[in-house]
């Protein structure tokens, strides 16, 4: 029980600091933004790992684990290098200026 | 169809009822033009300028006219002039309806249609054919140009090593086109301006040029449809000339403008609260020639009071800056021809299911005019 | 230091990244840097979890990352510049499909009542995620057709479905062994998502995908509590929070309200019959900031209302603004605007506008079409497109400014009154129309101060 | 549900209250609303602590309690309006030593090392928060003279204390039984308190309260961590870091850093004998906001710079933000300000400056000591005290506003370069005049975003 | 050690948002934000409430555990009540305007 | 002390060197003023306004000249009017000394001791008696103002009904005080400004009051320590009038105000410039009087040439705005006898540590002024 506890509390924490971040965003910023907060919703990574590499046997949990592996991990780097382009160009732009 | 300008007769004037630029621009529609010579000189436009607009430049006019479709003057035509148009010509001018009797039933018996300039109706769709807007405005521009070089001070507040100037005192009575452009003037030059108006609704409109009204509480009084004040009674005026009288008094400047639409002008600053301004003030009577709006104005002239007060009531103001005035004369007669310009037959045909028709005074021999009847004859109605 | 003890502090570590790569993202100035944060932060969280002792085997890990890698590296790098936002659909849509994924995997025979409910709600909306970011990817990439789907009955099945939904959720935490349920609930999530975002149209689907984006956070954050992880939960949760935020705020921009964007397409099968002319859109002035911030082109077209709120000094400072940001400023003066002839001229001389940039009738109405705002500020007869259009109008004929041709039309004044004319004014109710209620000088403020 | 959940998850609500609470304090508007939720918060938290199963006798809380709210009720309520920062110094101080007291009782045989460094922690900002608060109200409350105490030797002396401070620390932490540590960490804290504020000026006291505040703060925080209690340590950590900002911007607007506010006591007994005359302080316009923010009375001294910069329209602005933020506001044009005579008044006409607010040199002159801060914008000749003062001087004997008799000067002017007359201006290097370098358009604009 | 890192991530947590909540407060604000929190910091009492409970027997735990109550409940009510007063004059000065 | 204000003597001329309030306070230091009946009225001021500051009106003003210990005019005195001065007596007015040596010469002989208000020094401190900027600020305006009468359009841009009249262009070259005044003038009545000046900082002064600087690469140009203008070489002065072409072919406007000081002002118009701009259009030539700075400028009239461009070279500018301009100049004079006044012995007495003395010509006697002495005689320094 205390467990979730904690979890409840760091919920709470961070979805109100979520809220808090972004308040007032540029339009032009919209679409990096969501692309890196994208990448980022690609955490279940971490928790995929863990679930794909619990045993050597190809469990059903094991494939499940290592597919979600595959598909997260196309989440976040796909997600975190498109936005690192968007936001090159963004930049060359703001140069020019 | 032959469209004539005659070079306008009045001593002084300057301004000429077509420009160059229209004249191309009618020639383009298919009308043809004949100018009398040097009719453009005084407000700068070459009888080479008028032929290259393709306009034909006129010694004798006399002879065009007899042929003239159409005559576009800017004063009215004498009667002597109208002898010589042909039956079913249309004249554009001012006419002066309500004063000219006897010029408008000399018209109707010539057959003449006579267009009153003054009697454009003051739509919003009929505000580029609107002379008297656009000459009023040109008007309050040159009455505080007039007064300020006529002050003995400078408007603007400055403030020097050699003392602070205090901004000069603007009163401006009667805020219609030209009262409102004489403050916006006066204010541009750094005055402080205040002004008066019956109209309840011009309050407004004075602070949206930046100056201040000042509120005088008459009672009722109201506009007619076209925006026109509606007369004083004359327990009405004593209140307005007593209320005015303090900012009269400490003003270096009143400008007034006051008029009521087919009537003379009200008298509003009597000469005692002239007697009250410093000596070296100024004060502009836009309607000295019409009867004016100050006692002691004397039409055309600069009066210098014992007091020491100048009182200018030159009149004809927009002819001072006659270049800017012509261009917009002329491009409102130029909108009123085109408004009833038929393509097709190449003519200016006259349609009077279209409100602008209300500038139509005689046609076909008779006064079609309802308000010119009215004023003429109303018992009759 | 014990090894879950360095797990759980890299943790942190990650978690504070993300956060202030979050925060670096909301300025141009950072984001670029934010970003890279934010991947660090990851990369740390990745790294330290393949520490983790339940893990026995690497090869599925190894074999499953690479992959993924290299599919997202090369897509990412093919991609189009204008074939991002499916992209990142796409992407999305993978995340939620990984959030459906471990869910299941995290289903243990053991598992209480809570762990079951985190783990449902972790395979409903990873479901929902991957076919809606499905639909969408398919919407704006063309291949599905970017228009609003609509059938007969939707709202009937889309009722079903949620019922069915929860059915399936209650009945697979009460008997978890049975797998029925959980592929039911599987099989629900996934049509769902397909329901849900095929009645919306292509050009709302930015904001679908913010939306999508946020709940593949919550889906993630759902795994956590599933699988007992602080680090799933913090970035869920900030992902699930700053997604709607940022959905809102794009809404904003688009002039839409996050209700109207999702159920329009419903809503129109059902008032497909009904006039929805006439109706007028009031708008704040500080969601008009948000549009106007995104304009590259804008036409301010002042009144007698801007002499009547002496608000030409913020006229012009709000041109300044925009010009720095980028947007060309013109101005349309109507010949007969104000209440004296040269009255716009005189003020905004006052205010020092160049006169270079004020045009006039005839030279910016066939501009017109190419402005993305137009700002009527306090300006009614003279953009009445009733001049054009209503021949019984006593200002039929006249020649007006056409605003209404611009993209969007602002118009600033404190009422529906008329002007000086007293004719309605059918620009008010048109479509592309928001009016912004208020003083102008006061609205005008407002938006200046909005771009601070 | 169980009753340890009961707490933590009610736990979870009052911090969310603290949280909405302060955030609501920020801004005047809902600031009131937003002690009160805070204060809500706290009354949950204690509510539900009652319940807590470790708790068997309520005797001595209730008494504890019962003493504590009615010395708080009364004190809180008999203080006079002038003497709240003394007040809630004290306050302050009785939450440093609370924190400490809760640090010592949770010393537990059976502790582990973490547990002792908080524990250890706590009593150590608790009690620097304690007699530093002490102080500060005294110095307030003018019981203790206001003035910074300094003496020979007090770096050494605090040096010595601080190291004294780390080997108790770590004593402590080795052998926690051995009671004469922690008494002598106890007596160092309390000392060091002591020390750390009697150097800092009787005015500079808001500032050391607020960081004493965010100090308390980070006290609870690590009783949080002794006792193990999340709420401790989201209230504490959330007092700690708001405090720091506070204290931030408080120094900002008093136009001082912080270093400068905690150490310029003890740097003056080293720098004695040095000359700090010729001194120029910079500020930047996001500070000097702050500033202009508090000020009532304001004077703008327009000069050619502000025409060159073509910044009267902004000053315009300026001049009615200060006015709608309550103050009042007016202008001082000297006679020769500019290039031609009456340089500045056409400018500001142009702006729409109403002429009333235009004071000639004689009649500014006389006001300038009741004028909260003087903005000389670009204007140097006419400004320069060198007239009043430097017998030398080309321009001596010349009356000049006198803007370095007003309580805060900002001069906006891109360099440290004279004017027309090119002579220097001591002004600039007067203790109570900040540069605000850079264009002065620009920077007006910057202030007038900053009072978005 | 599991607990340690949740009060590690609460507190990363906290600080930041501490750091967001109090971006720009007006100088007007600055003292009832300042005794506001201060209030809040009185939240040790909490902590005092336990440890002053935890037996009957007026341990030194205890007595400290009261003593430390007593103060902390002066800083909670005094600071809450004072803020009020403060914010309470504030709106009478805004409301003249 | 006594203080004598004779009435001014050249035609036209309607200010007075000292206006009641500057009496009042010279009264109250301690001076006694005495002034010719009516001196003051053309600029407003009555004899009993004087009576009420303190001062005496006298009807014949020589036999005050006679006790005279100051005498303040705006003009020059006559060689007649200086027989009657006693010696020691203090002149103070405007001198022309770089022309006037036969007057300078006999003020030396006959110990008088000659204050030439155009010889103010131009430092910040000396601006309050700097008679030469207040009346050419004053100029400034008048000009602008002259022009705006003259010409025949207006200056502001007005969009209207009758279309649109686009503003009017204004050039001016020269912009010093006057020059910078005239620009912010027509800036205000809502002109398209543009400015030229040889002296390079003029430059941002230009853009200070919102106009556009017109840049022409004379190469080095320079200016003296008391910022007048250094004369340009004559190819210099070619490049100008080379650059200018173009602008001044466009305006509707042209003002120039370029003075070298202590020299004849430059031509920098010619004939070809003005035959190039449009019928209708003004110049203003402020340096008429003095030799001018454009060709066919004639000093006190109005010329037009035969392509119809007005060249105004009326002259005495400030002298339209006589209120505002003895005000000024009077406030000059008043902070000048103020600077030397000896409180104790409540007298004027010239004190040569003071920078401001560079307006002492002559001094018991000998000619005081380094520059003037130089000026007559080159050679012997
Ligand atoms: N130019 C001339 O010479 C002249 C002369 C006389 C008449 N007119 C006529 O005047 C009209 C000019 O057209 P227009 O479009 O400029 O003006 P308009 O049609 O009169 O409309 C002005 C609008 O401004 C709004 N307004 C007033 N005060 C405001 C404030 N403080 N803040 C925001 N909005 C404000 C009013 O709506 P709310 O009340 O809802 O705010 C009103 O609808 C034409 O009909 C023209 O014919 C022109
Ligand atoms: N009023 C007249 O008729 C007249 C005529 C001629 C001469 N003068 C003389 O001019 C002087 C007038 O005094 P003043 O105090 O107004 O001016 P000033 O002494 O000349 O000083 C102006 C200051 O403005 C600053 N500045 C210039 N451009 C700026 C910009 N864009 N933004 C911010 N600051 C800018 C300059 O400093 P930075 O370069 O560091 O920015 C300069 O020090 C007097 O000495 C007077 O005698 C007056
Ligand atoms: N809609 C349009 O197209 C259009 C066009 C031009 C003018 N107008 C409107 O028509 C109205 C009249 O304009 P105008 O300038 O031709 O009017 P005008 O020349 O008839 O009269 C001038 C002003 O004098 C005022 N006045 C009358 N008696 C007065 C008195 N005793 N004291 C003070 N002021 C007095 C009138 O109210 C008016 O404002 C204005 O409101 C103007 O805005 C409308
Ligand atoms: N410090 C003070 O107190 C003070 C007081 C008054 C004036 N000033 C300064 O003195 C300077 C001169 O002022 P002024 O108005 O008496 O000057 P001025 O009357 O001697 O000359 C008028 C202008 O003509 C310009 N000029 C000369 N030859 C020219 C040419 N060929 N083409 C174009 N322009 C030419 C000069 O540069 C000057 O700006 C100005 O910069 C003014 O600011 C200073």
């Amino acid at each position: 029980m205390e467990v979730y506890i904690f979890l409840t509390f760091i919920l709470m924490l961070s979805v109100i600091l979520g809220f808090e971040l972004i308040h007032k965003v540029p339009a032009t910023l919209h679409t990096p933004l969501m692309s890196a907060s994208n990448a980022i919703s690609g955490i279940t990574l971490i928790g995929a790992i863990v679930l794909a590499g619990k045993s050597a046997d190809p469990q059903m949990a094991t494939l499940l684990g290592a597919a979600a592996v595959a598909f997260a991990t196309i989440n976040v780097v796909g997600g975190y290098m498109v936005t690192d382009r968007m936001l090159g160009m963004f930049k060359k732009k703001g140069d020019k200026k | 169809m032959l469209i004539v300008v005659p070079k306008e007769k009045q001593k002084g004037e300057n301004r000429v009822a077509l420009i160059p630029e229209f004249v191309k621009k009618l020639s383009r529609v298919g009308a043809r033009v004949a100018i009398e010579a040097s009719a453009g000189a005084g407000a700068g436009f070459t009888d080479d300028s008028y032929r290259e607009a393709g306009a034909e430049v006129v010694t004798g006019i006399e002879a065009s006219l007899k042929d003239a479709d159409i005559v576009v003057r800017i004063h009215k035509p004498s009667s002597d002039d109208l002898a010589s148009y042909k039956k079913g010509a249309i004249s554009i001018s001012y006419l002066d309806p309500f004063n000219e009797r006897g010029l408008i039933e000399a018209m109707g018996s010539a057959g003449v249609t006579g267009i009153s300039m003054e009697m454009i109706p003051r739509s919003t769709r009929s505000q580029k054919m609107d002379a008297l807007s656009s000459q009023a405005n040109l008007a309050g521009y040159v009455m505080v140009l007039k007064a300020a070089a006529a002050l003995d001070r400078i408007l603007p507040m400055m403030m020097t090593p050699a003392g602070t100037l205090k901004p000069s005192k603007v009163f401006v009575i009667g805020a219609g086109v030209a009262g409102l452009q004489a403050i916006a003037t006066a204010k541009r030059l750094g005055a402080k301006v205040t002004a008066f108006d019956t109209r309840s609704v011009v309050a407004e409109q004075v602070q949206s040029v930046g100056a201040k009204f000042l509120h005088i509480d008459l009672g009722e009084t109201g506009q007619t449809k076209d925006g026109y004040a509606v007369q004083l009674t004359p327990e009405q005026l004593e209140k307005q000339k007593e209320g005015q009288k303090a900012e009269i008094a400490e003003s270096d400047i009143v400008i007034t403008t006051a008029q009521v639409f087919g009537r003379k002008p009200p008298l509003i600053v009597t000469a005692d609260a002239v007697a009250a301004m410093k000596p070296g003030s100024v004060i502009v009577d836009m309607a000295a020639e019409t009867g004016g709006n100050v006692e002691g104005s004397r039409p055309g002239e600069v009066v210098v009071t014992e007091g020491g007060v100048k009182i200018i009531g030159t009149g004809n103001w927009s002819n001072e800056v006659p270049r800017d005035a012509s261009q917009m004369y002329a491009s409102n007669v130029f909108n009123l021809i085109d408004e009833f310009w038929d393509e097709e037959q190449k003519r200016m045909t006259l349609d009077f299911d279209n409100d602008i028709s209300g500038c139509v005074i005689t046609h076909e021999g008779e006064l079609v005019n309802a308000t010119i009847r009215n004023h003429y004859q109303p018992d009759k109605g | 230091m014990a090894l879950s003890s360095l797990i759980g502090f890299s943790y942190v570590v990650s978690a504070a990244l993300f956060i202030i790569g979050l925060k670096m993202l909301g300025s141009p100035a950072t984001a670029r840097r934010g970003n890279t944060l934010s991947a660090i932060g990851m990369l740390i969280a990745v790294v330290v979890t393949l520490l983790d002792q339940g893990i026995v085997d690497f090869r599925y890990i190894a074999i499953a990352v690479a992959i993924g890698a290299v599919i997202g590296a090369v897509a990412a790098r093919r991609v189009a510049m204008t074939s991002m936002p499916e992209m990142v659909a796409l992407f999305n849509g993978f995340g939620g499909i990984a959030s459906l994924l471990v869910g299941w995997a995290a289903i243990a025979p053991d598992a209480g009542g809570i762990v079951l409910t985190t783990i449902f709600l972790s395979i409903l909306i990873g479901g929902v995620t991957f076919t809606g970011s499905l639909v969408a990817y398919g919407k704006l990439s063309e291949i599905m057709p970017g228009k609003p789907l609509m059938f007969k009955g939707q709202a009937v099945v889309n009722s079903a479905v949620i019922i069915a939904i929860f059915v399936a959720g209650y009945l697979f935490v009460q008997q978890p062994e049975n797998l029925s349920y959980l592929y039911a609930a599987i099989a629900l999530a996934v049509v769902f998502g397909v329901l849900v975002v095929i009645p919306i149209g292509g050009a709302d689907m930015p904001v679908v995908i913010s939306l999508l984006n946020s709940y593949s956070g919550l889906a993630a954050c759902a795994a956590g509590f599933a699988i007992n992880n602080n680090l799933l939960i913090v970035a869920g949760s900030l992902v699930g929070a700053s997604g709607i935020i940022l959905t809102n705020i794009m809404c904003k921009a688009m002039n839409r309200s996050l209700s109207n964007v999702l159920f329009s397409g419903f809503s129109k099968v059902k008032s497909m019959d009904m006039k929805i002319e006439g109706e007028v859109k009031p708008i704040t002035a500080d969601d008009a900031f948000y549009v106007l911030e995104a304009a590259s082109t804008v036409a301010i077209i002042p009144g007698y209302g801007m002499a009547v709120a002496q608000a030409q000094h913020a006229v012009k400072e709000l041109q300044e603004l925009l010009e720095e940001n980028g947007a060309e400023v013109i101005y349309g003066i109507h010949p007969v605007a104000g209440r004296m002839p040269g009255h716009m001229n005189v003020l905004l001389a006052e205010a020092d506008v160049s006169y270079d940039l004020l045009l006039e009738m005839d030279d910016i109405n066939p501009r017109m079409e190419t402005v993305d705002v137009a700002i009527v500020i306090g300006a009614n007869d003279v953009v009445n497109p009733a001049a054009r259009e209503m021949e019984g109008s006593p200002i039929y004929g006249m020649p007006v400014i056409n605003v209404d041709k611009a993209r969007t039309v602002f118009v600033l004044k404190r009422s529906m009154a008329s002007g000086f004319a007293g004719i309605d004014n059918p620009l008010f109710f048109k479509e592309n129309t928001r009016m912004v209620f208020g003083d102008a000088k006061e609205t005008l403020s407002h938006l200046i101060r909005e771009f601070g």
